[in-house]
């Protein structure tokens, strides 16, 4: 590390337009979204790729392809309006259940969200299985355990689910501010119980 | 009769729907699921609901499912016994030596759930309508781009990991999970009492396995602990000084014996 | 989709720029190189692929990408010369043995814990490359010695583990209750159903 001082120019960061480049380079050849993190790793010392990938994201304005944010990390896609022409590279997903749905829905708007609260709010039990079928399609992972009695354990909705459902971050939910305003995602414990769990 | 007029007055075309709704029975997921389909025959928003209009429609749907001889699942049961007591509850002037919550505010928390749960239908709707990947965009297909470097890298996911530890521990569910194999471990103390004992004889170098203990050095695993403290038991009497270690070469026998001034003396 | 050709723009084909962005999106999603036929069957009646491949091809000159051609057909590639980006990107997946797996479910559920105490719970020697290529996979590290005779040292899961495996922290491990619960303890196979260690 104390070398990197010995010789300025040999460490010095490329011009930022070749750091578009190769964040271009970098997005282009994985599948998966890249995070700044990643991209910081493999660039070369002093680059700025989170700078880099903002004039990126605005060159590819409008184009067929598109650069985009998901979650802490970036990724490109192709622009959904061109979806008809991508028959051949549509993957057939299992159909989910409605149960499967729903219960996504609930973890990607109430997260961290326990096993108990999940059902509560739809009324009846989670059925087996259907946590299964959402971890194995790793849209949601283990969050931090609740500490209430019995320090339950909660998911959340993972980078991944980001992914799928075009999202930059779970900020971005359709509709999570009204539904915040309306008092519908609070955990509110039927009146006269002590304890919601 | 004249005190049930929703459930006699009810229309042929609702009386209808009701027999439907009962012929579905099985498409309904749970009692809430069920009063938020009897909810929209009110047609009207559901803050605007009527909990007592709404619990008298369950109960009527009850009452038919147990006409036409139809089973419903306990948990519906007892949602009909407590809608019951709500209406009770909600018709009686409130009995101010009763504790507990309201009528109102049970009702009011009804509704609360209700709309709740119809919003999290709404959502999950517009969620599995966005643009999706793989469906209405789509990611780089060839991801192998440049072969330069084969690094290989090993891979698992929570559910292996859980699965693992749930495959070892149910195996051993019934044992406990303390060591009970102490009778095949020779401890350190052990085997420097014995050495302590011993090492008057060692006037020359000598194989330290010869100071096993008889009855541990055949069962390998009693072999093995009984090595392994008669070997600590050696390093700590030579940081006492009180005998010498040698190994000619790597994985040569190791050999002690008696520090020269102790044998001397 | 099938509405939008009952007009007379039916036989009109896409503007050239439009027609570039279908070329863009479709290189990009495929998985082989696209040939212009095949170009021309994906896109709408009338459409010229060749030049708005040409085009797309100068648009993409300099750039961190390229439109390459692959014998009669085409595709996109990072530009040669940043390959020395791309060597993560030929990383070889494996699956972790079931050794080694079992092995790091213990250390994580039971951190820290012994060698010896590995294997009095598997009922099973542990080898050391089982522990070795944990080790190296830095989802598992040497934790406090354990202050009994012989001091043997203890194991313990790192925060890539926790990284990996999408945990906040080691405490959040679901217990065996609540993966009885998810259901995870039925797929048992049954005893010496698997593969050897």
């Amino acid at each position: 590390m104390a070398e990197e001082r010995d010789d300025d120019s040999l460490f010095e960061a490329p011009p930022m337009a070749e750091q578009e480049r190769m964040v271009e380079a970098i997005l282009f050849a994985s599948a998966e979204p890249v995070s700044v993190r990643e991209l910081t790793g493999r660039m070369p010392h002093g680059s700025k790729p989170a700078e880099a990938v903002t004039h990126l994201q605005k060159r590819y304005e409008g184009r067929g392809i598109r650069v985009v944010r998901v979650g802490e990390a970036w990724a490109i896609r192709t622009a959904p309006d061109l979806g008809f022409l991508m028959q051949k590279e549509t993957v057939e997903t299992r159909k989910l259940s409605r149960a499967a749905i729903e219960t996504l829905a609930i973890i990607a708007y109430h997260q961290p969200v326990t096993r108990a609260e999940i059902e509560e709010i739809r009324g009846v039990a989670v059925s087996k299985g259907t946590i299964d079928q959402l971890l194995e399609l790793e849209w949601i992972k283990l969050g931090r355990r609740r500490m209430t009695p019995g320090r339950p354990v909660t998911f959340i909705a993972t980078e991944s689910f980001l992914d799928h459902f075009g999202l930059e971050s779970a900020r971005d939910l359709p509709g999570l501010k009204e539904l915040r305003q309306a008092g519908l995602l609070e955990n509110r414990p039927p009146p006269g119980a002590d304890e919601p769990d | 009769m004249t005190d049930e007029p929703s459930i006699l007055e009810t229309s042929v075309s609702e009386r209808l729907a009701a027999e439907a709704l009962i012929v579905d029975v099985d498409g309904f997921e749970g009692p809430l699921d069920l009063l938020l389909t009897l909810s929209r025959t009110q047609k009207v928003d559901l803050r605007k609901i009527s909990v007592l209009q709404l619990a008298e429609q369950y109960l009527a749907f009850v009452e038919k499912a147990k006409e036409l001889r139809i089973e419903l699942a306990a948990d519906y049961l007892v949602m009909a016994a407590w809608l019951a007591f709500l209406k009770s509850r909600l018709l009686l002037p409130p009995d101010p030596t009763e504790e507990g919550p309201s009528g109102e505010e049970l009702a009011a928390h009804l509704a609360f759930q209700l709309e709740r749960l119809q919003a999290m239908r709404d959502t999950s709707a517009r969620l599995m309508g966005r643009d999706r990947l793989g469906r209405d965009f789509f990611q780089r297909g060839i991801t192998e781009d440049v072969t330069r470097t084969r690094r290989v890298t090993y891979t698992a996911n929570i559910l292996d990991l859980m699965q693992a530890y749930a495959r070892i521990r149910t195996k051993d569910e019934f044992r406990p999970l303390s060591f009970d194999a102490r009778e095949s471990i020779l401890t350190m103390e052990q085997a420097l009492d014995r050495l302590r004992g011993l090492i008057g004889f060692a006037g020359e170098w000598t194989d330290i396995m010869s100071y096993l203990p008889d009855d541990w050095a055949g069962d390998p695993k009693r072999r093995r602990s009984a090595t392994a403290s008669t070997f600590a038991a050696t390093l700590e009497l030579a940081k006492e000084g009180k005998l010498e270690l040698r190994q000619a070469e790597t994985f040569a026998p190791l050999q002690m014996r008696m520090r020269g001034d102790a044998r001397d003396g």
